[in-house]
């Protein structure tokens, strides 16, 4: 099986409202900053090209259609979509270089979120005759399922808050995140419920923005002359719709595909989980099998600024970046789709 | 090097105006169920899901693989969502193949489908927001200048789009699953049908359809544990190019030219029109026809339509390269999965198993959808052999 | 070069959609209509509430109709201080997982109470109907909390 | 309760979202100017195309249009075609032409309206003029163009059109 090389990435800042940028002008920059750190001109220097994006967040049919005016595509390129988080488009991207049609590929992905009410736009990914009718939002489903954990004692407040006042320290240290700062424990349990059990700041921040990467084979970054990290294993698993016949206080889903991957195979020494709510966070680290070794979402995940479809991406960005400084050699990313983690994908992350 | 894979099983639903016999779940599922049948496989023989389907908006079910888990035996397994416009069933057939072909995947179902009719949302195509202009006259607005700039240019007699409305209907009436039925249509109906965005005649227009259609991938080594001819997947290629730019050639786009190069170079074929035993090509408007020919190299440029007006492209003249036997486009359209039917239909040309359709011996086959403003292209080659 | 005023301008995402139900969500909503609930009988005997079409273990089509009680239990739920407009109650209230007598699996609707302090997992609730039932998943309006007051 | 006895078959579930849409900043800047009765398009950087309406890149290039240039309301049919039938939300009564042009000193179409001529005479290569609507009425929007005409110019060969400079044909 062929290694996958990831040789570059970036993000754009956090920003509860891009305000006047449309989606090739939240796109652009960061495709710059790929292609500068490779020493590439446009997606003309890549075998392949995918990205992720939902029409429903903006509210409009064939968001990615614009995306492709930042590409560069004359002459005309390889290229496809998910109607995912990028991390998807990242897989898709990974198979085609595994098959031989690709060298190297580049993955974008991008959301407009602010446009619309988030909660209630993804109410509408919900089973459509009995549940989307009833329009659920999504944070009211989290809530569900944190009181479960919580009743059965295998969390406690005081411990999302933990999560929560954790992420924004490291927050701190992350340029573009959109919260940050220190925040005691008490100062937020203080706070009141906003969605019983949980608190506003329980739930990730609703951001705009994109991000891109770059991947390659091994022999590729090589001739590119440009640092590296290696996928070493990825996985996804999606599990039933009906929240009722699943076990929401486990992820048996990120079980799966962490076994796949081949998490256990070596020290965790960072991961970047994406878990738009606090107790997420606890039930992913257990379902990785994570132990205090491993220092979680030190960029601060998305409890610091979640750039829908393009926060999956961004959590092996964030594990790519921290293996290129030297800082850590090995590392886990994770990236989820649906309601309660109901889909999700693992990927194994080491030096070269 | 792609490992070697084939279509092992292909299964698809009748193509009506309105399936209100079943939900989403229960379309996506037939069409699954058929194509399980036809490998002779059961749920668990398959290691991952890749759907596809046009825009959400068409059914209002924002990313519709979570709620289709279920129905499609996903629980546990990997599931992947592909959307690329109206190539979307093209591209998702070469997604579910790159499962396969990277190793990484023993047996891949995959599935593409539309419910179009329970939605006013035909126009979410484009829908009017803001500040932009409201000049919504649908896809057939947009491509009708094409077609006159390719009659301009061709110098093409006015009937061509006739002959090729005529043509793919009694296509169509050989297939039982396809939406139109109509064995006695005439030039002169066609002719006399009413004219929408001239030059396109209503009958020279696509019908738009519900329906879902499925094809199980395996890799080499498990074909021999299905029971029909597989079709050997001999190449695979898809292009994209922005919707508008300063010079774009929109009648003859590159992206479709560069595409067939790749597709061909993989599987050997340097005469598409000699080497290949058929074709089946996303044609939603008639003139498509034979501006494809030209476009796939099955014809010189500006002569596209000369194939056509000689039949050559006729199941029922005898024509040595026919185009859609299935009825193609023009006899059924559910958006997301025309493509994918385009490709299932190759395969079951070369599997020998197409019926009334079936162009006999058929060996080599090729597979087309295209999207956007003619700008996303993807295409497959299938053969009875191996290489 | 000028930064350029920014155009905001809101917009409706609007569409009808006219959904066939198939035999087993048009069956279980044809029981809404006349009152009654029913689940459906999962490979493993466990009985799902609403019916689900397939089963998420075999995938298996699921048939055998069971019809279940109109009480159930809160397994688990959330207190809404501020309801959204989208949503069918606008006061507050709360979303919860309910696993009706007869039933296995939870199912998710909405609970009307005067207070949070009201709800607790564990809590008897039973169905309010809609005054006029349809054949939707809004024909039980709500559940509320059972005992002390008339549920129907 | 309904008096319906048969089976439920199908539901209606109407889905209403609100969005609050925010345009990009090259469009913000084209719409803040046609407000004004004014058409700016952007240039490429590398290619020199000059596109309007921008969209904030040069889709061809990759790389974002930022130098202006202010373009007449004359242009020339690239191509075109009658629409015959009516089009939901939109007010204009079938048959009418809609057609792609291509303004002087521009190097890309866009679709609008043509009408003050006869269907039939409609052809590539065809001279247009905007016919505006009262600046009272003039908003954030290409609307404000309500149609283009037909005007006494020669016909641009084809191979001319979308090459045109600011000064127009022959101009």
């Amino acid at each position: 099986m062929k290694d996958i090389a990831i040789v570059a990435f970036s993000q754009s800042d956090c920003l509860a409202r891009a305000g006047a940028a449309n989606e090739v002008e939240l796109i652009m920059p960061q495709l710059r900053a790929v292609f500068s750190q490779v020493g590439l001109n446009n997606a003309q220097d890549v075998d392949f090209v995918c990205s992720g994006s939902c029409d429903y967040l903006q509210g409009a049919a064939f968001a990615f259609v614009a995306g492709v005016d930042a590409l560069g595509a004359v002459p005309p390129i390889k290229e496809s979509h998910v109607e995912m988080d990028a991390a998807w488009a990242l897989y898709e991207s990974i198979l085609k270089i595994r098959m031989g049609q690709a060298d190297s590929a580049l993955i974008y992905g991008f959301g407009k979120s602010s446009s619309g009410e988030l909660p209630i736009v993804l109410s509408q990914q919900l089973d459509p005759y009995y549940l989307a009718p009833l329009w659920v939002d999504t944070v009211s489903l989290a809530a569900m399922q944190a009181r479960m954990l919580l009743e059965k004692e295998l969390i406690t407040e005081r411990a999302m808050a933990q999560v929560v006042a954790r992420a924004r320290m490291h927050g701190r240290n992350n340029p573009h995140a959109q919260l940050g700062g220190e925040v005691s424990v008490d100062e937020l349990l203080a706070a009141p419920t906003f969605v019983s059990p949980l608190r506003e700041s329980d739930c990730a921040p609703v951001a705009d923005g994109a991000a891109a990467m770059i991947i390659c084979t091994p022999d590729k970054a090589r001739e590119w002359g440009v640092p590296y990290a290696l996928i070493s294993g990825i996985d996804h698993r999606i599990e039933t719709h009906n929240l009722g016949m699943r076990d929401l206080t486990d992820s048996v889903s990120t079980r799966l595909a962490a076994q796949t991957a081949g998490v256990s195979r070596g020290p965790v020494e960072v991961a970047e989980v994406y878990a738009p709510f606090s107790h997420q966070e606890i039930i992913l680290g257990r379902a990785l099998g994570l132990g205090d070794e491993t220092v979680i979402n030190p960029s601060g995940g998305v409890m610091v600024g979640n750039l829908m479809m393009a926060s999956g991406l961004s959590r092996l960005g964030e594990v790519f970046r921290r293996i290129v400084s030297g800082e850590v050699s090995r590392g886990v990313a994770h990236a989820t789709s649906g309601p309660c983690l109901q889909h999700n994908l693992v990927a194994v992350l080491e030096s070269a | 090097m792609a490992k070697l894979a084939a279509v092992v099983g292909i299964g698809q639903t009748h193509y009506k105006t309105r399936r209100s016999d079943v939900s989403i779940a229960g379309l996506v599922r037939e069409a699954a169920v058929n194509a399980l049948e036809d490998a002779g496989l059961g749920w668990d023989d398959i290691d991952a899901v890749i759907i596809g389907k046009a825009p959400d908006m068409f059914e209002g079910v924002v990313m519709p693989e979570i709620y289709l888990t279920d129905a499609l035996g996903c629980n546990g397994k990997p599931m992947l969502r592909v959307h690329t416009a109206g190539s979307v069933g093209g591209s998702t057939a070469i997604v579910a193949a790159s499962h396969v072909q990277s190793g990484m995947f023993k047996r891949v179902l995959t599935v593409t489908f539309e419910k179009q009719s329970e939605s006013n949302a035909m126009w979410a195509l484009s829908t009017p927001q803001p500040f932009s202009v409201h000049l919504n006259a649908g896809a057939g607005g947009y491509f009708a200048p094409i077609i006159r700039e390719y009659m301009r240019r061709s110098g093409a007699p006015y009937d061509v789009g006739i002959k090729v409305a005529v043509k793919d209907r009694l296509h169509g009436a050989r297939n039982p699953l396809s939406h139109l039925q109509l064995p006695n249509i005439t030039p002169q109906e066609v002719e006399d049908s009413m004219m929408l965005w001239d030059p396109i005649r209503f009958l020279e227009a696509c019908p738009s359809s519900d329906g879902a259609c499925a094809m199980v991938i395996a890799a080499e080594d498990l074909v021999q544990q299905s029971p029909k001819p597989p079709a050997w997947i001999r190449g695979v290629a898809m292009r994209s190019e922005p919707t508008m730019y300063a010079g774009r050639e929109e009648v003859n786009p590159q992206a479709g030219r560069d595409c067939a190069a790749d597709v061909y170079r993989q599987a050997g074929i340097t005469d598409p029109r000699k080497d290949l035993d058929c074709a089946e090509v996303y044609v939603p408007f008639s003139w498509y026809e034979p501006m494809w020919l030209e476009n796939l190299g099955f014809a010189p440029e500006g002569e596209g339509w000369k194939l056509t007006m000689s039949g050559a492209t006729s199941l029922d003249e005898g024509g040595d390269i026919p185009w859609n036997c299935s009825g193609g486009v023009l006899s059924s359209n559910p958006i997301g999965a025309s493509g994918m039917i385009r490709f299932a239909e190759a395969a079951r040309q070369v599997r020998g198993d197409a019926g009334d359709h079936q162009v006999e011996n058929a060996k080599l086959a090729l597979g087309h959808a295209y999207g956007g403003g003619a700008q996303f292209f993807s295409m497959w080659v299938v053969g009875a052999n191996k290489s | 070069m000028a930064q350029p005023e920014v155009l905001s301008q809101a917009f409706e995402l609007g569409f009808t959609y006219t959904r066939s139900t198939g035999p087993v969500v048009g069956k279980f909503l044809t029981g809404l209509r006349d009152r009654t609930i029913s689940g459906i009988k999962a490979s493993d005997g466990r009985v799902i509430v609403p019916p689900m079409e397939y089963d998420p273990q075999t995938a298996a089509a699921l048939t055998e109709f069971v019809e279940v009680g109109q009480q159930g239990e809160i397994v688990s739920w959330c207190w809404v201080k501020q309801p959204r407009a989208a949503h069918p109650i606008q006061q507050p209230f709360a979303w919860a997982m309910i696993r009706l007598d007869g039933a296995d699996v939870a199912m998710i609707h909405c609970v009307v109470a005067d207070a949070e302090e009201q709800l607790f997992t564990g809590a008897r609730v039973s169905a309010v109907w809609a005054d006029e039932t349809r054949g939707y998943i809004t024909d039980i309006r709500c559940f509320e909390i059972a005992g002390g007051q008339d549920s129907e | 309760m309904s008096e319906d006895t048969a089976a439920v078959t199908r539901i209606e579930t109407p889905i209403y979202l609100k969005y609050n849409f925010t345009a990009g900043s090259a469009p913000a800047r084209f719409l803040a100017r046609i407000r004004e009765g004014v058409l700016t398009g952007q240039r490429c950087p590398r290619c020199a195309n000059v596109y309007i309406p921008p969209r904030g890149s040069c889709p061809a290039c990759g790389v974002a249009t930022e130098e202006e240039v202010v373009l007449p309301d004359k242009g020339t049919v690239q191509s075109f075609t009658v629409v015959a039938i009516p089009i939901p939300n939109n007010p204009i009564k079938p048959p009418f032409v809609i057609a792609n042009l291509v303004l002087d000193g521009a190097n890309l179409s866009f679709i609008h309206l043509m009408s003050e001529c006869e269907n039939s005479e409609v052809r590539i290569g065809q001279r247009v003029q905007a016919v505006w609507k009262p600046s009272s009425e003039w908003t954030h929007a290409m609307d404000n163009i309500r149609y283009f005409k037909s005007i006494d110019e020669p016909d641009v060969p084809i191979e001319k059109i979308g090459k045109l400079p600011l000064s127009g044909w022959e101009g």
